[in-house]
């Protein structure tokens, strides 16, 4: 097996939880370290498409290493919004949560089963 | 060949066993040492995957500036006390996702072992118009000169993103400095460690900065480099952070992108497009652009690490 | 030679991947440093054999980046910890 | 000649990795937190500065070598000052230890 393929399967199982993280992972922080996976996950994909797509005398496509490369810059930057969103939370409600106290509720708020 | 197959194969274990672990921890701290650990082994990934600008990029931000971020968050959030707030959603709630992450998981995998190998690729058109940019790494001529629109919008983004960090300070914070007043022994290890390395991390961003052109490198690593050697200085109490509405900070973040949209428009009159570049003239404008862009740049992620302000304007 | 390089990148990252089980495990966050640490430089170490054996521009400066990335990381970390009074981790120990 | 330089690189670049192999072992098996960074700060100078000795037997020009070097000595100084800030670090959160 090619590391391409290694690495895309590594990269669907990185997906699958990361994405399981942000979706039941209670606490912010924890979701933001899950999208981090997910995100990773998703830029390894890019990854084997460029690495499959070495021509012309390039051991890799540079057009998805570039597209990795503003990605991972622009996946900073929302983590730390994201991060700053979860300070603020905290200093507001002094609970590291979503959901709401009292009724309304936040974006998790189905999860009550 | 099959020593090969058994450093990606230890490594795609690693790489979704720490995935795996980080996502189940009950420690928070385990979680975000997890993810540095996680960004650690995704360099190693991309340079097995012939991707060392890649390879760069996450050493620098992926492992690097976001560690520090998530550490500084956890630490703030253990320092508070905050209640742990929400319990985790039910049985029912916790399998559908699974199956759900399941399913895209299986989806995925099948996509990587389907799809066409060799791949559709852009990489003959990148080669063949290298020799008009001047520049010999084509992962920096996508970035400044095929998608240069691309690169511009990111810088703004990422300015973006710090005016809404900021955006979330207090009312009474505002135009103060961010970060916490750091009291360190100015005789002390970590004041020593602090003057030593800058000058080495600043030496090693001039080189990145400088190879980039033709080399594995360029501004996104260099200036992330100078922005953690900058947070280095500020954690040890060397130097601390300005207050957030000096008019030289404004004019340091906003230079980069300025002098970008500048160039882009001269291209425009000069050239016949929106960020083009006159024939003969790329690579002196792409380094003309670089240059405040990677001055930006450190200042904008270094200010993106601390956070709003979180001390009253001075006077 | 490039073979024996590649094993003992190998070797270098099962060490590196077993380490990673005392950055999970803890206990104590002087541990996960540490041991991320020690991630840091195997990591280098790794890096530094696969340029060698596989050659490829610019693998020596990612081992590079990762050094100065993995000491602030760490000293960021060790700064975290360092409890509710922000930053005197010098003194504490008493000299 | 080139057997010469071959054997050296093989023997330094072994005995690094075995270094990290111990270094591993200790850090897994220690009881405590402070013995265990005593292993680790073995592995992590001799053994990479063993792995870079090896390598520079393989270096023909100046430069490049000169690069594992500065390297090795980043990575010194960095272990050296984090295991520093650490030992307090764990000391301080333990006084018995």
């Amino acid at each position: 097996m090619s590391a391409a393929t290694v690495f895309g399967l590594c990269a669907a199982a990185l997906v699958g939880l990361g994405l399981f993280g942000v979706l039941v992972d209670p606490h912010p922080l924890r979701k933001i370290v899950a999208f981090n996976l997910l995100g990773g996950g998703v830029f390894l994909i890019f990854g084997i498409t460029a690495r499959r797509g070495a021509a012309a005398g390039f051991a890799s496509d540079p057009v998805p290493q570039a597209l990795v490369i503003t990605g991972i810059v622009v996946a900073f930057a929302a983590t730390a919004l994201a991060a700053a969103l979860v300070l603020r939370l905290v200093d507001e409600t002094g609970r590291v949560t979503l959901r709401s106290a009292g009724s309304g509720g936040g974006p998790s708020n189905d999860a009550h089963s | 060949m099959t020593l090969t197959f058994a450093f990606d194969a230890i490594l795609a274990l690693a790489l979704v066993a720490v995935a795996a672990w980080t996502t189940a921890a009950r420690d928070m701290f385990a979680a975000v040492a997890g993810s540095v650990a996680f960004g650690l082994l995704m360099a190693l990934v991309w340079v097995r995957l012939a991707a060392p600008d890649v390879a760069l990029t996450e050493a620098a931000i992926g492992s690097g500036v976001t560690g520090g971020l998530l550490i500084a968050v956890g630490a703030r959030l253990r320092r508070n006390g905050a209640s742990p707030g929400a319990e985790p959603p039910g049985a029912i709630l916790r399998c559908t996702a699974a199956v759900v992450c399941g399913l895209v998981t299986v989806g995925l995998g099948a996509i990587v072992l389907l799809s066409p190998e060799p791949a559709p690729t852009l990489a003959p058109l990148a080669a063949r118009h290298l020799p008009q940019t001047g520049l010999g790494n084509p992962v920096t001529a996508v970035l400044m000169a095929y998608r240069a629109i691309d690169t511009l919008l990111e810088v703004v983004v990422l300015l973006l993103a710090l005016v809404g960090v900021w955006s979330l300070a207090p009312d009474r914070y505002w135009g103060g400095r961010p970060g916490m007043q750091q009291h360190e022994d100015p005789n002390g290890v970590l004041a020593f460690f602090a003057r030593l390395l800058p000058p080495i991390g600043i030496i090693v961003a001039i080189h990145l900065f400088w190879v980039g052109s033709v080399a594995p490198g360029g501004e996104f690593q260099s200036a992330t480099v100078v922005g953690a050697m900058w947070l280095l200085a500020m954690i040890a109490g060397l130097v601390d952070l300005p207050p957030i509405d000096r008019p030289g900070v404004r004019l340091g973040l906003v230079v980069g992108p300025v002098v970008f949209i500048v160039i882009g428009l001269a291209g425009t009159a000069l050239a016949g497009a929106f960020l083009a570049y006159p024939p003969g003239h790329a690579k002196l404008l792409i380094l003309v652009i670089e240059i405040p862009v990677t001055l930006s740049i450190a200042a904008t992620l270094g200010l993106l690490v601390v956070g709003p302000p979180q001390r009253m304007p001075p006077g | 030679m490039a073979n024996f390089l590649l094993a003992a990148a190998v070797v270098v990252l099962t060490t590196v991947a077993l380490g990673m089980i005392r950055v999970l495990r803890g206990p104590g966050a002087a541990d996960r440093i540490m041991a991320a640490q020690l991630l840091g430089t195997g990591g280098i170490a790794v890096l530094l054999l696969l340029a060698r054996a596989i050659p490829m521009p610019g693998v020596v400066d990612v081992a590079l980046v990762l050094g100065l990335l993995a000491a602030f990381v760490s000293v960021a970390f060790v700064k975290a910890v360092g409890g509710p009074a922000p930053g005197d981790a010098e003194r504490a120990g008493g000299e | 000649m080139s057997f010469i330089r071959d054997g050296l690189t093989i023997g330094a670049v072994a005995v690094g990795a075995f270094f990290f192999l111990a270094g591993m072992v200790g850090l897994l098996r220690f009881p405590d937190t402070l013995s265990r960074l005593h292993a680790l700060s073995k592995a992590d100078n001799l053994g990479l500065g063993l792995i870079v000795f090896g390598l520079l037997f393989q270096e023909d020009e100046l430069f490049p070598a000169l690069k594992l070097v500065g390297v090795w000595l980043l990575a010194l100084l960095a272990g050296a000052i984090v295991a520093q800030l650490i030992a307090r670090a764990a000391i301080r959160d333990r006084p018995s230890a």
